[in-house]
């Protein structure tokens, strides 16, 4: 017998859940001073989906997919990235994509039943529409990945995924065609324990998420996803070796879902109370004001004025979204095709004659 | 005896139980159908009271769990996997083809599939993308399947206990529209229905309205509407789209010689084309009118703020119907 | 101009080429496309003529194959996929229905998939399973899609150029069986054909045969069998499934009164039942008998020693002509 | 930065190339002389082998997919295997399905289109059909490991694919699904080195193909796939764990594809006559056979008797298949349902009237 190949999987952390540091900060983070606009950005997205949650419950959205507790995942993620890099996401992940210019009325437009949403405007027009076919995301990526290398243009594909999504054939094949074309990828997968009401540990027997990225040959690493700090060291590494052609990453950030699946969903069906607790000692919000406080960079405040600026900020999107008018009926057919099919033309038209616009 | 009226999905809940309870070789599968009881509830309590062998959450894959299915129904059991969503069914298109629908067939009997195929399906709930799609026409022309539609609470009791019983695959589509729409006694008695019924639900001789799933409530509201002006609409509900009871339906066009088929799903190569094409072939000097379709425009059916201009309708149903009678 | 006559599948390697030549953005990939020039021999020397870059060889999985497929298409680029073999697109319909037929309806026209999926089809070759079955019935009611099935070598050219130049996803359909049937001069001048329209093969004014792919061999053959009696009959070439030019068959059984589709998939629910709703629906007046439709019958293609049992055939087609004639 | 996880992929390899052991035999061949009947079963199928291969040049046959080199990876799995436990084959595992009681003449029916060649007589009737889409069976042995798993059966079930196939997302969904409900599988993933025309290392990023199974938690193991004490070994180690209840194995069998594809492919388009006739040196057969007479177990009297043996006894199933008549047309219809819809039974009897049998 002997040792054909071996793997090790390392677990990313620098910011403890007490907001001290558990090593050094990493090339990622130069210096302190670089992390308050990625914290602003975190308190941002959180008043953001709380009042998302608020609309919902009025009955002014539809189903909404909240990101409480995936602040700091979400956030490091889309700093990472560079305009001309394509981000294809699941549905939760607003934080990468406020960093990447996406307006918020963009994100109540899409779950409040309204197509629009996916023009992404204020984002690059490249990056991909939410993605409900889970994981699915990650091939897609993969493809853009391909188009960018065989073009020979220096951009990177990123996709986020779930625990959940991880266990999705899709996800594999990302991570199979990745490594089969040594593809500018990076697979994040956001573990925040559940999927929907389905355990991580039932999704599959591999000790981490991570170690899926063996199966392709892949950079693997395992990253406190509630440690700002560990979530940019992490796609540092990652984009580099993407841009250097040196091929693609699985990142598995550990996380945790602090509200229901969706606004459709009721948690207490299926997790403890006490696992919540739980996560809450670990969420990345508080750790990393804790730390800006200690070093000086952030303070009540600051913090006061900023919460006040995010409010009406929301407040200015929300209702933007709520004066936007509905479609009219023939955005049915207008973004079909680029030719519009003669029996199209002709449902279009019938349409429009039963609202009486003929 | 269930002392109680109960919904749509209350019976195939109601019908899960029975059979997980007189059959060992029942399991349930799917996402979040265990302590969660499914997304729609249709498997509330049947993990807790039957246990985490008999309900099973899988992986989130579509693929593994139609893989797993047809594993296990291959060797004996008779497994009832669920779809989440109508939209999350493709990727279970190719076990579901290329195995399920063949196994007895490959294998000259040797080996099949008694398996049942359970998806919450179509439009008009304020859902999110890809939660209201209506894909029957996938499987409609796939040999060696059968497709049952439900809609009413005892036919959903009844079709389901017939297809978890059947030797062979079923597709199971449940029209979340009208999940709750309305209670009816549904005897907990484990009696089935036929899996080749159409069910006449009102009788006519004016026209003849075809319809299946969530859109019998639009139908049988034109119904009432074209009775207003003293039109005696017929009403089938299919039920069971594959195979297809045709001569239900010949029996009524022969007496009507007017119809209308409704459908959610976009009209083109819908499986209303297959009916109207059989009342071409079989029944064309009955018919005194073109036969008539109502259903969603070829195109994907919209996010919610537009969707039910996108469903087919009361008012567009009375409107073909009226089309049709119109002629001499 | 090509010198000499090519065939079907000749025509298709020499569009495949120019448009590689003429647009830096067309790739081709898919399983053995590459050194091999597919099993098919359909891109024969286009990885040694123009480089590893455009022609790409994946790894096994069709997931992947159209996964990466809409990845790129949606990114600028115009990839021609290849599905090995028609059994073997079962695992792309995610895809294909999810992403590449939505992405610029969803998107509200930002971002959009002009991709090709090009798949040999049908049967009569002597295939192992899975590699004889016409499932165009999966694709036809998926709004987003054309579905082209050329039949000629002249049309296979212009035809994939045009499916290529689409800004649109596209699902080319080969017929296998014809690929080497035939030769025909197909001036390589990089003109494409229109997608959505219906070819007339033959005049005639008895009677309407519509069909696609490679049942046109058969159809003709019907054709002139029926001539031989004195019976004129019309023949149609759909070409372009989705969207349908039903105003070419419209026309046609307005003249004749009489028509007979063939196709090789499964009858119930295959695309025939369309094309016969539609006349149902819109030439009812015009008919002199009830439409016939010649096709598998609802079952799967058998191996090879019973397939051409299955299949259509001059003489079920004959067969069926003469019973439309039959009715006054 | 901490480690996670850490996994190592072992190389099992007893029979070195020259007939030589390069390690005590394991505890799967208590003697040598437990080698003698798989000897002839190897011997046995190459034979059957290289006649079909004929057969199909007469056109007697349609497309066949040869096993030339693979005699030690597919006797030695089926070998390892109870009459009660499942096997799932792709198409071209005669050697283990003959081990399993197969019937010669199944195979060319099958490849000479007729179903009945699926009825597998004289295998254990609950094994898998073969199966064209590719890796699929994994999948569907994953399903019945379940199965068995849930009614407390004492049986395992092992599925083949090639290398080409451990692409496939169905690969994946079987690893993820086995090791996700520890499941009694066993994934034989023999890599041939060529799937059709595209070479393994175009399939994937990853330096084994075993390591895949990491993906899922599985237990993973790398094997010369032309040393049958080797495979013989390994699917001891993954069929006790199996059994015990500890759950699947990936097992990475290399060895190599002699033949073309099928009879319908001709791999010089693709590949080295250099790189055939390198392989030819580490074939299976020589290899074994060598040790066998060193062993004094075997001798050239022994081999013509053989090869006589084996030689008729193929001969006699090529005749019982060419005498097989062809299907009645109602066998069309005949398996479909269990109970036949009333249009199949109208259809049914317009094909018999077809055929003047109405
Ligand atoms: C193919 C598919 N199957 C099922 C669903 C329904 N669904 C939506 S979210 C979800 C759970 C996702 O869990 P995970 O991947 O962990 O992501 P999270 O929601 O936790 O961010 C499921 C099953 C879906 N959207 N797509
Ligand atoms: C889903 C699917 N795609 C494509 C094919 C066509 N095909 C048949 S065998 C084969 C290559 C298989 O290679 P590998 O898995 O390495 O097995 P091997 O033939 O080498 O034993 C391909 C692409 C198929 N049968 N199924
Ligand atoms: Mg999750
Ligand atoms: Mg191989």
């Amino acid at each position: 017998m002997t040792l054909a190949a071996s793997f090790q999987i390392d677990y990313l952390q620098y910011l403890g859940p007490d907001g001290r540091l558990v090593a050094p900060l990493p090339p990622a983070v130069p210096e302190p001073a670089a992390l308050v606009p990625l914290f602003k950005q975190m308190l941002f997205v959180r008043t953001f989906d709380g009042k998302a949650i608020a609309l919902q419950r009025t009955g002014k959205l539809g189903t909404y997919a909240s990101c409480l507790g995936h602040e700091a995942t979400h956030v490091g993620i889309g700093a990472s990235l560079r305009p001309e890099d394509v981000f294809a996401p699941s549905y939760r992940e607003y934080g990468a994509q406020f960093a990447r210019g996406l307006r918020p009325r963009d994100v109540l437009l899409y779950w409040g039943g309204d197509e629009r949403g996916n023009l992404l405007t204020g984002a690059p027009a490249h990056d991909y529409p939410w993605c409900v076919p889970i994981a699915t995301q990650c091939l897609m990526a993969a493809g853009a990945a391909m188009a960018f290398k065989l073009r020979g243009e220096p951009r990177i594909a990123v996709a986020t995924c779930g625990d959940g999504g991880s266990s999705k054939t899709d996800f594999y094949a990302a991570v199979n065609s990745t490594g089969a074309f040594t593809l500018p990828v990076v697979l994040c997968v956001i573990n925040n324990g559940w999927a929907i009401s389905v355990p991580r540990k039932a999704q599959t027997g591999a000790q981490t998420l991570a170690q899926k990225g063996i199966a392709g040959g892949l950079h693997c690493l395992q990253v406190d996803g509630n440690d700002l700090v560990a979530v940019l060291e992490a796609m540092r590494r990652a984009g580099e070796r993407a841009r250097a052609g040196e091929g693609g990453s699985v990142l598995e950030f550990v996380t945790y879902r602090l509200h229901d699946h969706t606004t459709a969903d009721d948690a207490r069906r299926y997790r403890s109370e006490d696992e919540v607790k739980a996560a809450w000692q670990k969420e990345p919000f508080l750790r990393l004001r804790t730390f800006l406080v200690a070093q000086g960079l952030w303070d009540d405040a600051q913090e006061q004025a900023w919460v006040e600026e995010c409010g009406q900020r929301v407040d200015a999107e929300i209702n933007a979204y709520l004066e936007t008018p509905v479609q009219p009926v023939e955005a049915m057919f207008d973004y079909l095709y680029a030719d519009m099919p003669a029996d199209v033309q002709a449902q279009r038209a019938a349409a429009l004659a039963q609202e009486g616009r003929a | 005896m269930s002392a109680q009226p109960i919904t749509l999905i209350e019976a195939i809940t109601q019908a899960l139980a029975w059979e997980i309870a007189h059959d060992p070789s029942v399991v349930v599968l799917g996402e979040d159908v265990g302590v969660n009881g499914g997304v729609f509830r249709a498997t509330a309590g049947l993990q807790q009271r039957f246990g985490a062998q008999r309900v099973i959450d899988t992986p989130l894959d579509e693929t593994t769990i139609a893989g797993l299915t047809v594993g296990m129904a291959s060797q004996g059991m008779k497994p009832v996997a669920e779809a989440q969503f109508d939209g999350f069914m493709y990727p279970m298109v190719d076990f579901i083809v290329c195995h399920a629908a063949r196994m007895r067939y490959r294998t000259r009997g040797r080996l099949h599939c008694p398996m049942v195929l359970r998806v919450p399906w179509g439009g008009g709930i304020r859902a999110p993308e890809h939660h209201s799609e209506a894909n029957e026409a996938i499987f409609t022309n796939v040999p060696g399947l059968r497709v049952v539609m439900p809609s009413s609470p005892q036919r959903a009791y009844g079709l389901l206990l017939a297809a978890i019983r059947d030797p062979d695959p079923v597709i199971y589509m449940e029209p979340k529209r009208i999940y709750r729409q309305y209670k009816e006694l549904v005897p907990d008695d484990g009696q089935a229905l036929p899996l080749d019924v159409c069910y006449v639900l009102r009788d006519g001789c004016d026209i003849t309205l075809v319809t299946w799933g969530a859109q019998v409530k639009e139908t049988l509201e034109a119904a009432d509407r074209l009775a207003d002006e003293g039109i005696r609409a017929e009403v089938i509900d299919v039920a069971t789209l594959k195979p297809l009871d045709f001569a239900t339906i010949a029996e009524s066009v022969a007496k009507t010689g007017r119809c209308v088929i409704v459908h959610e799903a976009a009209k083109t190569a819908g499986f209303g084309a297959e009916i109207a094409a059989r009342i071409a072939g079989e029944c064309l000097y009955d018919l005194l009118a073109p036969v008539e379709r109502v259903t969603g425009y070829d195109t994907h059916i919209p996010l919610f703020r537009l969707e039910m201009k996108y469903l087919p309708s009361v008012d567009k149903i009375v409107a073909a119907a009226r089309r049709a009678l119109a002629h001499a």
